[in-house]
């Protein structure tokens, strides 16, 4: 399998896509000559022109009701907002347009759009472009909420929300965009809403998603050399949320930490926790924990930065404490 | 022939009323005062339906505005789009959607033109391609600019008309709507039935500068304000927009009109006085019309008391329709949420319930 | 104590502030001849004149704009919002702005303001029309958002609000306005971010907020008559969360359920549940439960809307059934 | 004096260089250079401790935008407000903020104007009415209303400098902001810095109608385009704009100009040519007013070389000052978010952990 990067993977789902279907187009802002904040379409306005690959203004609102209403006559936009920062000002269309669309006028439309944007906290972006917000659109029923943390995941999910028929939130994530990993040749397309779990484990289940699945995937590392076994399960989706395959690793390994980037309270990891109790109560030895970034809007010192955001370490250390191979304790 | 009309906003301002030139067919223009009064009695239906609670909800009636409606729908082609607001009865009615498939959304019911799960606010009918009523305010406004899109990326021969209030300019969703339609050249008409009011709100209190048709120039596109109470003025500046859309060229319309009821059902509407009201009544849009096509021997006084008749039957119909058509069944709850939803959606087993 | 209903003890209270403080005024749609869209701020027009019942265009970004700008310079704005639906349409302003400006600036800036709201189904108001947000501001640190579930709550709580420093959602409730209690003669505070046992009891706890409390009350009233004592927390604010006090309650009844309006998932329940599981995991004999309203967009017909919504039925079964009261099962 | 530039924007336009009359002291003439040159090397600065990875995060410059700057700050007074935008460097200087303050929060330290919270897009000084650098486009916007109703509300004798960029005018916050200043009359003056691009879209392709001076008619404003590449024409039509504001009027007042570097310190800028560049650069308002002063015989060679001398110590001071300044202390996460919180913000304690 050939290895490339979150990006690349991302750019070749837009590529094969448009390459297939003449009702695909991108919108965005910075997305043609540019090559979008982030890059993952450069080179595409080239290879498809100006009338697939739509330049708009700094209109967030405007480029969520565009897809939107084209996606309403047939067309299946993908549209890019440079940060999930951003869509807070364009979340109306989302949440309120697109989301009900379907349901509020009783099955006679569809709005088949998925919205591309990172989130996460760069290095030093600072409080307005550091937020993970995706669990907010998560609470839409009539969303989908991808997130992918792999290249090969990135690809498969991306094509698959590009032809599904249901508004699309995908979330990619700001420091994954140069992480490498190898993907299928071929036509690769995931299910939605199926979690995977990205490592075998005993005795504790890591949930994670987006970029928080290498940080589980490190502590299961750390673990390991400790002698204790960590499984991991990568969510890939928020809604529908794969809760069974969580609470059937519960189940097996009686212990469970969510991590996720973001705030903790009202967060994903909120509801992980609360399905897990709920549905593998007797199987639980020990409450199931969240690690996660301060509740603060991130600042833009270092040292403080460092001090908010989750850290591998955490997770090994309440990992070790909650198996109780912790001598210390916390 | 369209005037700019300059006028104390509150006061009715009847334009010149030259001899108006038909080219319509009698046929066309006898439906288009039949299709004025179905909408007026419809919404006297659905006055007194809500005050019987066979109606719920917010509901926002069209009295008084019949001939903005009438004047831009009507010369729509089956290819054109609408994209309308929650004061959308009367946009569907003169899309040409059954009085009966529309009661029967008001009354909540399998058989409403949104299976009972819209309500007043969000008529559909895709058939038609009226693409619905939205209830947050301008929220309707950018999707016109995909469907205006659209029409571009697939080359096609189609205009849309995208229908919003006055209060709504004063949202930013408005601005970028406008904007992007104007950097893109699409083939949208925006008609703003500037009823003078949102809500409680004068247009002098929600715009800066209240000549809301002005500001076609910042967004690169025609506009133009027209009398609302007359609808052969409104259509054909509907006639010449559309012309201009299908060259490129976006328009923006003020028709002015007023609503003769309150912003809902449930508003007295103490805001405006009763002499205001009555002022803007004096010059009925279908009132007028009538008296056109009569001086014109369009229509006589028969045919007048035929369409009463023919309206009147058809709202009862649709009320008898309506109210024979089933509630939707609560298991029906989660029908039409997703399409082709994976399995993962249900929630698993818990071991011990 | 006098009795007065949910809608005056807010008016009072407002009322009574612009009184006290001259730097207090109002802004919003509809707020003055017309009186609020639910008549909140009826006649106030007329005792403060235009310039501090300011009534706005349709312009839900620049309201709150406008609130937090003034409250910089020193003014105390309290902006109402005509309901949560339309918040989305202007949230960029809370979020992003008010509710990080006084960490942001490393506190060289306030941002005292107040935005009130009401939240919830009301009757046949549709999808975009009765939506439950109040969770997703509660996610954002920086912000407070409380809830209040009678009238004297109502009034303590917005005069706290009013003379608290921080951002505030304050959270009302379509179908609470109407509702009546007895309300503290005199000067009426409550504290902020403080639960308040509502009813107390021994076997279970059911934690609710806003309107839900009075399910939770008509829940409890029921299953005294089955001879079950049920304790109600009402968490009158959902940030800052007091937990402390839902889970003594816990740790005490060793069962609960949490009650509320809008949708489970990623619903405001999950932290609860998740907080619950965490801190009283050894007092729990059951999972912690959650009854919200189903995941759909709220439909029209009320056959549908019934459907939709928590009942307290649904409360009382689950309970009976947690405490093995109930013989059939579900 | 102020003209109504028509131009070709991507071209710089010298406007007539009729001789200028100024009115200004020596001193207050003198200051205005030395302030153009400091904010040009503070960026040259900044630039190179952005490479030398002293500053991170998003960094945007204003090497070229100095006119704008100078000739809108320059004549406010100390009651006046400023808000900002994340291009914000050169305002909160002009504004009188010490170097060594502003540079210590590019280098995110303790003794920066934010504490080390904010970086280059969030500056602030309260004590110079500084109210801050946002980084969501248009999103600073609407927060001026606030600051211009609160000035109406007190009834004080203060002006609100309102500063955005050409793209964000895009945005429907930017509608919302000069449509509520407009219906209210408030004394807010909005400089739009129109660079030309917005990241790499000019703004041609962001705007349906790029003039967006024009759109001051629309808000019932005074609306009017100056050549932002000559600090006098920009400070007589702040001061005009100024007067207006006391007197109820506000105004919206394009300033065309051009930022020499890319969007920020990572973009390379491939979406214009060189050659443009070259041709603005040519046109610097730097050297065009030290012309302008050499031919009025208000500042000699000699001055011009000793404000660069102190220029440079002064941003080397700065620079040393935010070096030695300590980075905050990671205990003061949680500093500054509430104003004194309860107590209730803390977890409870599980009692198995
Ligand atoms: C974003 C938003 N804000 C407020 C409301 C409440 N609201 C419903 S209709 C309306 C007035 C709209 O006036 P206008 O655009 O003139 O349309 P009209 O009702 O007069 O036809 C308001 C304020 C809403 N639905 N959405
Ligand atoms: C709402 C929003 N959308 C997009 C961005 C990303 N972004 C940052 S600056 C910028 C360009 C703004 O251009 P302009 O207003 O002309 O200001 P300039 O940077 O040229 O000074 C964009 C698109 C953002 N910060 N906020
Ligand atoms: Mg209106
Ligand atoms: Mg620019």
């Amino acid at each position: 399998m050939p290895e490339m990067t979150y990006r690349q993977a991302l750019h070749d789902a837009l590529r094969e896509e448009m390459q297939r279907d003449p009702n695909v187009f991108l919108l965005g802002e910075e997305i043609g000559i540019f090559g979008g904040s982030y890059k993952v379409t450069e080179g595409l306005i080239d290879e498809f022109g100006p009338q697939r690959v739509l330049e708009t203004p700094i209109s967030e609102g405007g480029i969520i009701g565009l897809a939107t209403g084209a996606s309403m006559t047939g067309l299946r936009p993908v549209a890019e907002i440079m940060t999930i920062n951003f869509i807070v000002v364009g979340m109306d269309q989302l949440v309120n347009n697109a989301a009900k669309i379907p349901y509020m006028f009783g099955g006679e439309a569809k709005a088949p759009i998925v919205i591309r944007t990172p989130s996460g906290a760069g290095h030093q972006l600072a409080s307005q472009h550091s937020q993970v917000l995706e669990s907010w659109f998560a609470y839409v029923p009539g969303m989908y909420v991808i997130a992918p943390s792999t290249p090969a995941d990135a690809k498969g999910l991306l094509k698959a929300s590009i032809r599904d028929d249901n508004p699309i939130l995908f979330v990619e994530n700001v420091l994954l965009y140069n992480e490498k990993g190898e993907v299928p040749e071929g036509e690769h397309i995931l299910p939605l809403g199926k979690a995977d779990v990205k490592r075998e484990g005993e005795d504790i289940t890591l949930i994670a998603y987006s970029r928080a699945v290498h940080m589980a995937l490190a502590a299961a590392d750390a673990l390991a050399e400790q002698g204790i076994s960590a499984e991991v399960v990568d969510l890939r989706s928020l809604r529908p949320l794969d809760i069974e395959t969580v609470v059937s690793s519960v189940r097996k390994t009686n212990h469970a930490i969510v991590l996720h980037e973001g705030w903790k309270r009202y967060g994903a990891g909120a509801e992980i926790a609360a399905e897990i109790q709920e549905h593998a109560f007797d199987d639980l030895d020990h409450p199931v924990e969240r690690i996660t970034g301060a509740e603060v809007p991130l600042p833009y010192a270092t040292s403080l930065e460092r001090a908010a955001l989750p850290r591998v370490e955490d997770v090994v250390m309440r990992a070790a404490f909650i198996l109780g191979r912790d001598k210390v304790g916390v | 022939m369209v005037k700019e009309v300059e006028r104390n906003r509150l006061q009715p301002h009847t334009t010149q009323n030259a001899p108006v030139e038909f080219h319509e067919s009698r046929q066309e223009l006898h439906d288009m005062l039949a299709q004025m009064i179905l909408i007026r009695h419809f919404e006297d239906k659905v006055y007194e339906m809500y005050t019987r609670a066979k109606i719920g909800g917010y509901c926002h009636m069209n009295h008084g505005e019949e001939a903005t409606i009438i004047g831009a729908i009507r010369p729509l082609r089956p290819q054109d789009w609408i994209i309308s607001f929650y004061r959308e009865h009367g946009h569907i009615l003169a899309r040409g959607t059954e009085p009966k498939y529309v009661m029967a959304e008001l009354f909540g019911r399998e058989d409403g033109v949104a299976r009972g799960r819209g309500g007043s606010m969000h008529l559909f009918d895709a058939s038609r391609r009226f693409l619905g009523g939205y209830g947050i305010v301008a929220g309707q406004m950018p999707l016109a600019i995909g469907v205006g899109y659209s029409t571009k990326y697939r080359d096609a021969d189609e205009v849309t008309l995208l229908l919003t209030g006055d209060g709504a300019m004063a949202n930013g969703a408005s601005h970028e709507t406008l904007n992007m339609i104007g950097i893109y050249h699409l083939p949208v008409i925006t008609l703003i039935v500037n009823n003078l009011y949102g809500m409680g709100t004068t247009v002098e209190r929600s715009a800066a500068n209240p000549d809301l048709w002005k500001r076609g120039e910042m967004y690169n596109m025609w506009g133009t304000q027209v009398d609302g109470m007359d609808v052969m003025q409104v259509r054909r500046t509907m006639e010449e927009a559309m012309d201009r859309a299908r060259h490129g060229q976006p328009s923006l319309i003020e028709a002015i009109t007023y609503r003769y009821r309150g912003h809902s059902v449930a508003d007295a509407a103490r805001y405006r006085t009763p002499e205001e009201v009555q002022a803007w009544r004096g010059a009925d849009p279908i009132e007028r019309f009538y008296r056109q096509l009569l001086e014109a021997e369009v229509v006589t006084e028969q045919d007048r008391q035929e369409i009463e008749r023919q309206v009147d039957a058809t709202v009862q119909q649709a009320v008898d329709f309506a109210d024979a058509s089933p509630q939707p069944d609560p298991s029906g709850l989660f029908d039409y949420l997703y399409v082709n939803p994976p399995p993962t959606l249900n929630e698993p087993e818990t071991p011990d319930a």
